[in-house]
């Protein structure tokens, strides 16, 4: 849609890159892992995503075209393509957070936005407001009991499902991609606070932060 | 600490996920500069602030970030309802009047599994 | 009215106790009264004194539907100031201020009136910029009040972190040092005895079921213990207003809402003032039993079950100990909720209604308790004249329509 | 030396302590020992002490009563350390650990000798209830001296001085059915939800679970009652799907069956939480639980009999005897005199007897007790006095004696002569109250039942009471009953609840004689004239209270007490309120259920604050935002503003001669760089709202005041934003980015509130516009260079055509800024030439370093909030929230020209700016201000008066809204709403402030540096 103006915000040459977490891992530091580290963290930096806003058929026949992955329909719904690197998560019954390997973002959305035409959608690049913590290690479930009120027991919270929820004092999104690893993807602005809040909760489990 | 029924997530979720934002259904005159300062003024501030069934309307702020509406007891704090906006309530506060008294649970009938509605309704 | 000092207490000790009176009656209803005071918490009971005391109608009923005193008057956390910014509230609160001075000898009833001084915290620029505002315009309205900076803070309340180690550190605060607290239910009991003795009679569990009104002029009240015929109605009905409105056939401007409350166990004096912070939001006092009085935060909906969402109580607790570190031991014994009308601007509304004859006295959200006798006051006199005493003129339902609210929400710091 | 000669009162055997293992712990000063399974009011009795406390109001010598939560005399104060003092601890929860210190919270200056105990007896007399309402008034300047005096009487504890060195938090739970309270109801309850394969969670307020079981006489499927807690709590641990909560209290139920349970972890260990190979653990957790069903199985709370002197320490719950011999081991004292008025309380006379000591008589109220205790009692030869009380207790600091006499309950009379039996222990029993509290958190009113003389819950949706705690105390049938709760809550959670009755135990029934009703007991004089008898033994509230409450008027149980204080203590009245109801009943002539009940509220027992708190304190109270810079910025030595949750850099003080410059200095450094070179601004954190769809500008144009319908992509504008009352709410920038799509930028601290205000009116009012928001802030990194200069170090790393022809102000370009993809928008909030760069966040610290490689030669200076605000106050651009109130029109700003009058829609605000009020001519407007003064700097805040000369109260006029020092101007100036102000340019105005100054200042148009805007087009 030209009415769209599009921006691809990726330098065509290396520069220094910060991810939202590059301050706090220096100032708060990564407690090592050891053999007693029950919980452990890990951030996946500098990932693309995109928020995809519009009417879900036309949508998951875009998706499937470009990426050949469907949009989940259902509430909560977390679809993974082959490899595990995309995603697509159902956010609310008009959006949905599409996440891959960082620098596709603008020429999906580009891909996205020829199969759509001229359909009234929304496609917006946060790639930089936002990033993924994976939280594994048997203490996992624990540390997010601490930090977030949704229900975390694997009968309430499958695999493939993903939500956005209350995360100690302020939000972000909750996904369990498989049986053994969480992912929290959290706004940039209050990514220090929550990292200091998981080190503060795991300290009891003995946290370790892969770096 | 209410349980909210969420109509476009379609589950409960807690009360710190949402925000209240006042009387359901009230919608904003068609013309407004026809109205007198009067009925301006009743648009802007005079609310319903029922003893019994209120229809609110919430925001589901830290989650699907969808507007949607709530048929609530004001005392007991029960919800009987929630629908989505542009959705009209099935519980009103005529509904109930004429629906035969409901009977508290006592200990003889120690959990009730009773449910009103069809959706949003407390386990 | 058995006149009531510590001599008399000697003397009945002597006799074991035996001679008390009754502090006020429990009459039957009359077919007639002069007026009729719908709502028998302190703002009623105190309408009902002064409209014997000061204006000679003693032929007056107060109906309450349950006990005296037993709405927010026994709820609230019994903080009494005047620091209001708007000149219109700023007056109204300082004759209610006025009057708390005088109020135990006046009504021979020890109302425990401490004028310990209240602290309104600032933790940032506005808050300071707000602070000077309301104590300049205090200050400009003969009411005491003064900014204090983060030392000085410190040095009323040392028990406070003063430090910059708090996330939102105190910047500085108003202190008005006339104001303070009282025994809030000693306020009721000393309008009830003072009105009974003047003649008014109390009626408890009494509850007003609508009104009679013929051309436009309320004429009656129906009660459960039967009908009452009067041309004059206040309404003095915090919790219950906008339902007792309804039953006149009109809305008003408000929502009821639950306010929470909590008080710690009882521990030896160690706060000794009422800190007070709209930022990180609580409230903190320490009453004469030795119990932390804390006020929690209004819940966003609607409500009349006298209860409202526990996360309401943690965040105010998250507030106390990061203002007070040291309570982080100290235990929470009790919370409770009280409803209050709030109205749009936070300011009260004191007000004839679209019915001749009933008069409306609510909507003063979390405001109510401090303002027990100017209240009761200028609505007496609003009563007696049938127009609005000057105090309460700015407060009429009008100003909904007309758009002159006095926003006190704005600027004043937390409306409590 | 022998352990019984260590430990006076401790049995040889018996009890679930490990008398193999000793802990050592002091009392008042005074070194004891205990054993593992102790509490620290066992370890007390079994050393014999028998005076633990001082009463509040009368400072009468106090003992201990009970053994669980209902105790209202042992409270006292813990901890070793001053940041380790813990307030109110009741010494019957408190578990015995190794070098636990206590205190007693009052009697001075001991608890032995103590001198006000003599004011008390003296006083008591004159000490009414409500006796300070009656005085201390005359003469009114001495009540706060009076005040002073009474409040230091005042108390329990004390608060620790320094700060908790614990740390504490929160765990969320979700199951199906929690149960609360591990007695023979609540493990029975388990059993059955658990079995059918719900999610369980048994909590329970004890060291150990298995409530009265822990001290039962009786025997289930023929085995102590232990061995069947012990499988059964085995059975349930091996369950997944079972979360059992040893030392876990529910004390708050709350709507919609959440339930608060507060988890004591390390409380029984020390008094600060110990480490665990370095690392912190949590001192208590509490539990949020959202449960699908609650089965309430909290049993019941014995009744001690009032009578007078009750309160000498040597009277105790006779519960509390067989608790203290049977489960610690533990005998109270050596000659027993039970009073009771049911069959159950008689295991104290039995336990008491198996332990080896005199049972010198049971005063039983009913003329015939004849159940199968009674008939055991009789056998063993223990003497049972048929239709009697003990009336009155004898002794001071420990009961001597016990006068029984004959009592007509009816006629609340003795009528019998009294006998003094000679005794050190009174223990009293008046029946059973079922713990109906958390059943009453959430409104619901319990009904009295005349059957078991208590009152009994009435439950909402989802929650049920087993067992004791609606008043089932048979063995058999509380199982049962347990059982029967339980399979139902799972069932209504759809498991198939597999529950038989063949699945219980076997016990054999009891047969129980008929209780009778007893509260308080009469004595020989009327109840004003008898020595005291306490019903609120905490709060010293005595039956003669209650009834002088009735008698002036306190008709009302909440009069009642209020008047008395009564149930106010930090036992909230579980072991009073029902005997106080009683004796209000008896006083006014009503029923018990007619006097009705009080209200229950949260918490069941008290909660630490901390606990409350969890982790949300200290360094993370609060979320701190942080933009992407802001590791540069605290490496500058940044001193930071507060401005919503960000952290935003407030000025750059930098060393001048060794010297940290003043916030003063660095401004007027930072401002004049702006002003005569180049400056910088981290502008992150301003709200940012990407808008897409074919109806954005249509919307654009219904929530802004001003018009949108010919903005051209690749043009910004500036818009106002009011609510639907007329005021003013945020404001920002807007661009065009595409024919149908825009960036809206908001306030910092309003951008949630923009973005959930959009969404509202496309949602509620206006769902046939095609549009779409989402919020970009955290996206994209702001940087803003700005100043004459600014094109130059700019121009010397982007792409961009910064020409002043070819990219006019309110222009927005493309390009690449330090290699990196850029849009930059040339708008000004300083009124001089602006460049905001807008980089994706990951980028930004690379492209703001390289502004500063190239910016230096230039003179490129950082410059925070407090500058930015003196740049914008001069060019007479305003804040909202700081220049508006939430009562400002744009009008009232005279931003006339950003109000759309005639655009066909009519959009947010419009209708109100017409209403009478809002057409007054005199409303505050708002105005520059100079200071006459030039050295003067107004204070922010400051009211305005036409007049300095008038009396106080002053007519005031407006108020100074924002004030600096101008190093352009080189004076102060202002800005402020004054009445009328619009029409007064040129007019003085008046400030007088509180040292007694009057400020003058003339009322000036609100753009004090370049008035015509050519700076910003250099």
């Amino acid at each position: 849609m030209s009415d769209i103006r599009q921006f691809q915000t990726h330098p065509e040459v290396d520069v220094a890159t910060e991810s939202p977490l590059a301050y706090s891992l220096q100032r708060s530091g990564a407690p090592a892992i050891t053999s007693t580290s029950q919980v452990i963290l890990r951030e996946r930096p500098c990932l693309g995503h995109l928020i995809l806003r519009g009417g879900a058929i036309v949508l998951d026949e875009a998706l499937r075209e470009v990426l050949g992955l469907s949009l989940p329909s259902q509430p909560h719904g977390l679809n993974h393509d082959a490899s595990g690197e995309r995603s697509v998560q159902w956010l609310a019954p008009d959006e949905w957070l599409l996440i891959v390997p960082g620098g596709e973002e603008f020429s999906l959305e580009s891909q996205l936005r020829d199969v759509l035409g001229d359909s009234h959608v929304s496609i917006v690049n946060v790639s930089g407001g936002q990033t993924v913590i994976d939280i594994e290690g048997e203490m996992a479930r624990a540390v997010l009991m601490k930090s977030s009120h949704y229900d975390v027991h694997p009968s309430a919270f499958p695999v493939g499902k993903g939500v956005t929820t209350g995360f100690a004092k302020t939000s972000a999104i909750l996904r369990r991609p498989s049986a053994s690893r969480w992912e929290l993807v959290i706004r940039r602005s209050f990514a220090d606070y929550l990292y200091r809040w998981l080190l503060d909760a795991g300290e009891e489990y003995g946290i370790g932060v892969e770096r | 600490m209410f349980y909210i029924y969420c109509p476009y997530c379609e589950e409960h979720r807690e009360e710190e996920e949402f925000h209240p934002k006042g009387q359901a259904h009230l919608a904003r005159p068609e013309d407004p500069d026809a109205c007198s300062d009067e009925e301006w003024g009743d648009y802007l501030f005079f609310r319903n602030n029922p003893r019994g069934i209120h229809h609110e309307m919430w925001v589901h702020a830290l989650g699907c970030r969808k507007f949607f509406n709530i048929t609530r007891h004001t005392v007991t704090y029960e919800i009987l309802e929630t629908y989505k906006m542009g959705e009209q309530p099935t519980i009103t506060a005529e509904t109930e009047a004429s629906r035969p008294a409901a009977t508290a649970s006592s200990t003889d009938d120690r959990v009730s599994t009773e449910t009103k509605g069809a959706q949003g309704v407390q386990a | 009215m058995q006149r009531y000092s510590g001599f008399g207490l000697v003397k009945h000790a002597l006799r074991h106790h035996e001679d008390w009176q009754r502090q006020w009656r429990n009459p039957e209803p009359k077919a007639q009264y002069d007026a009729v005071i719908i709502g028998g918490g302190g703002h009623g009971l105190a309408t009902a004194y002064y409209l014997a005391k000061e204006h000679g109608i003693t032929n007056v009923a107060v109906l309450e539907k349950g006990w005296l005193g037993g709405g927010n008057t026994a709820r609230n956390t019994t903080i009494v100031r005047s620091n209001y910014l708007w000149d219109e509230a700023a007056a109204l609160y300082e004759h209610s201020l006025k009057l708390w001075e005088g109020l135990s000898q006046d009504i021979n009833y020890n109302v425990m009136f401490s004028q310990r001084g209240v602290l309104n915290l600032g933790h940032t620029l506005q808050d300071m910029r707000d602070i000077q505002r309301r104590v300049n315009a205090n200050r400009l309205n003969g009411v005491d009040s003064e900014v204090l900076d983060a030392k000085g803070v410190q040095e009323i309340v040392p028990i406070i972190d003063g430090s910059k180690r708090a996330r939102y550190p105190i910047m500085g605060a108003s202190w008005q040092p006339r104001a303070g607290v009282a025994r809030h239910d000693a306020v009721a009991w000393g309008f009830a005895r003072a009105a009974d003795a003047y003649g008014v009679d109390l009626l408890q569990n009494t509850e007003v079921t609508g009104f009679k009104i013929l051309d436009g002029q309320v004429v009656g009240v129906h009660t459960n213990r039967g009908d009452i015929e009067t041309r004059t109605v206040g309404c003095v009905t915090a919790g219950n207003s906008g339902v007792l409105a309804g039953m006149a056939g009109f809305k008003l401007p408000l929502e009821s809402h639950p306010l929470q409350a909590l008080v710690s166990e009882p521990m030896k004096p160690i706060l000794d003032t009422v800190v007070m912070s709209n930022a990180v939001h609580g409230y903190i006092s320490q009453s004469d039993k030795g119990d932390l009085v804390i006020g929690a935060g209004i819940d966003g909906y609607n409500g009349y079950g006298q209860r409202g969402s526990y996360a309401t109580v943690e965040h105010t607790l998250q507030a106390i100990v990061e203002m007070f570190p040291i309570f982080s031991r100290v235990r929470m014994n009790r919370q409770w909720g009280g409803i209050v009308d709030t109205c749009p601007d936070a300011c009260p509304i004191l007000s004839k209604t679209p019915v001749k004859g009933l008069f409306f006295n609510c909507g003063w959200g979390t405001g109510g308790f401090k303002a027990t006798p100017g209240s009761g006051h200028v609505f007496a006199a609003t009563l007696a004249k049938g127009e609005p005493h000057p105090l309460a003129a700015p407060f009429s339902i009008d100003r909904f329509h007309s758009g002159a609210l006095i926003d006190e929400h704005g600027a004043a710091g937390v409306a409590h | 030396m022998s352990q019984s000669a260590k430990q006076p009162n401790r049995l040889a055997a018996g009890g679930c302590v490990d008398r193999n293992h000793t802990l050592n712990f002091t009392f008042n000063g005074q070194a004891y020992t205990g054993h593992p399974g102790d509490t620290l009011a066992s370890a007390l009795l079994a050393n014999g002490v028998d005076l633990v406390n001082r009463s509040f109001k009368y400072s009468r010598p106090r003992g201990i009563v009970a053994a669980g939560s209902e105790e209202p005399n042992a409270v006292v104060q813990l901890g070793a350390s001053e940041a380790a003092q813990v307030p109110n601890v009741r010494a019957t929860q408190q578990a015995l650990y190794e070098g636990l210190v206590a205190h007693s919270t009052n009697g001075w200056p001991d608890v032995q000798k103590d001198l006000m105990g003599w004011i008390g007896k003296l006083g008591a007399p004159f000490m009414p209830p409500g006796f300070y309402y009656k005085t201390f008034m005359a003469p009114a300047s001495m009540w706060m001296t009076y005040e002073k005096y009474i409040r230091k009487t005042a108390g329990l504890g004390r608060s620790p001085t320094e700060t908790d060195p614990d740390i504490y938090d929160h765990m969320s739970q979700h199951c199906d059915v929690l149960v609360i309270g591990a007695g023979p109801a609540g493990l029975a309850a388990a059993l059955a939800s658990a079995r059918a394969g719900a999610r369980v969670i048994l909590a329970d307020e004890q060291e150990a679970m298995g409530g009265s079981l822990l001290d039962s006489r009786e025997c289930l499927d023929d085995r102590p009652a232990g061995q069947w807690i012990a499988d059964a709590l085995a059975e349930l641990e091996r369950l997944e799907n079972v979360t059992l909560l040893p030392r876990t209290t529910a004390n708050g139920y709350h709507d919609h069956n959440f339930v608060t349970l507060h988890e004591r972890r390390t409380e029984h260990l020390a008094d600060s939480a110990p480490s665990i190979e370095g690392r912190r653990q949590p001192r208590s957790r509490l539990h949020r639980v959202r449960a699908g069903q609650v089965v309430l199985a909290t049993g019941a709370h014995e009744r001690p009999l009032v009578y007078a002197n009750n309160d000498v320490p040597g009277n105790l719950l006779a519960g509390a005897v067989s608790t203290y011999i049977r489960r610690y081991g533990v005998i109270p004292g050596r000659r027993l005199v039970l009073t009771t008025s049911n069959d159950h309380a008689y295991r104290a006379a039995l336990d008491w007897l198996d332990a080896g000591h005199d049972v010198v008589a049971i005063a039983d109220a009913r003329e015939t007790p004849d159940g199968e205790l009674v008939e055991q009692a009789r056998a063993r030869g223990i003497r049972i006095i048929p239709g009697s009380a003990v009336i009155e207790a004898s002794g001071s600091k420990r009961v001597t004696g016990a006068r029984i006499a004959r009592i007509d309950r009816e006629a609340f009379k003795v009528i019998g002569p009294v006998e003094t039996l000679d005794c050190d222990t009174i223990a009293s029993s008046g029946g059973y109250s079922p713990v109906i509290h958390l059943a009453s958190h959430t409104g619901a009113r319990p009904s009295w039942n005349e059957t078991i003389l208590g009152f009994v819950p009435n439950t909402v949706k989802g929650v049920a009471a087993a067992g004791g705690a609606r008043g089932i105390y048979p063995l058999a049938d509380v199982l049962a009953d347990g059982a029967d709760a339980g399979a139902k809550a799972a069932a209504s959670q759809g498991f198939e609840a597999v529950f038989e009755t063949t699945a219980l135990p076997r016990v054999p029934a009891i047969r129980e004689g008929e209780a009778c009703a007893l509260y308080q007991v009469p004595h020989e004089k009327t109840t004003l004239r008898a020595p005291k008898q306490f019903v609120d033994l905490q709060n010293d509230v005595t039956a003669a209270a209650i009834e002088l409450a009735t008698r002036e008027g306190f008709e009302s149980i909440e009069h009642v007490k209020r008047y008395t204080a009564m149930g106010f203590g930090t036992d909230q009245g579980k072991l009073g309120n029902i005997n106080g109801m009683a004796i209000a009943a008896r006083c006014l002539g009503r029923s018990i259920p007619e006097v009705g009940t009080t209200v229950f509220r949260p918490n069941y027992t008290p909660v630490t604050f901390g606990a409350v708190v969890g982790r949300h304190c200290r360094e993370l109270f609060d979320p701190e935002r942080y933009t992407a810079m802001h590791q540069w910025h605290v490496e500058q030595g940044a001193e930071f503003e507060d401005v919503g949750q960000w952290k935003r850099p407030w000025y750059y003080p930098r060393h001048v001669n060794g010297r940290l410059e003043s916030m003063h200095e660095a401004v007027v450094r930072e401002c004049r760089a702006v002003r005569e070179r180049v400056g910088i601004l981290d502008a992150s954190t301003l709200g940012k709202i990407d808008i897409q769809g074919p109806d954005a500008r249509e919307f654009l144009g219904r929530v802004y005041t001003n018009k949108w319908a010919k903005l051209a992509p690749g043009r910004v504008r500036y818009g106002l934003m009011c609510k639907d009352d007329g005021m003013v709410m945020d404001d920002g920038t807007t661009s065009c980015l595409g024919e149908n799509h825009f960036l809206m930028t908001t306030t910092s601290g309003g951008a949630a509130a923009v973005l959930e205000w959009l969404e509202m009116w496309h949602q509620t009012e206006w769902p046939e516009l095609d549009v779409y928001f989402t919020s970009v802030t955290d996206h994209w990194a702001t940087m803003t260079v700005t100043g004459p200069e600014a094109r130059k170090p700019l121009a010397e790393i982007t792409d961009i055509d910064l020409d002043r022809e070819s990219f006019k102000f309110m222009d927005w370009r493309e390009g690449n800024v330090a290699d990196v993809p850029a849009r930059v928008f040339r708008i000004s909030f300083t009124g001089e030439l602006a460049f905001e760069i807008n980089v994706q966040a990951n980028y930004a610290m690379h492209v703001w370093k390289t502004l500063f490689e190239h910016g230096d030669k230039y003179g490129l200076t950082p410059y925070g909030t407090e500058t930015m605000h003196v740049l914008r106050a001069e060019k007479g651009f305003i804040i909202a929230g700081q220049d508006t109130d939430g009562s400002v029109t744009p009008e009232d700003l005279g931003m006339y020209w950003a109000i759309g009058y005639d655009k066909p829609f009519p959009w947010i605000g419009k209708r109100a700016l017409s209403r009478s009020d809002t057409r007054r001519t005199d409303r505050k407007q708002l105005v520059g201000l100079r200071p006459a003064d030039p050295a003067v700097v107004l204070q922010e805040g400051a009211q305005i008066v036409f007049d300095p000369q008038q009396a106080i109260p002053m007519t005031m006029v407006g108020h100074v809204t924002s004030s600096y020092y101008s190093p352009t101007l080189e004076s102060g100036f202002a800005l402020a709403v004054v009445k009328g102000g619009h029409q007064r340019l040129g007019e003085t105005v008046y400030l007088p402030m509180a040292d007694g100054t009057i400020h003058e200042a003339e009322i000036v148009g609100t753009q004090f540096v370049d008035p015509e805007g050519e700076r910003q087009n250099v």
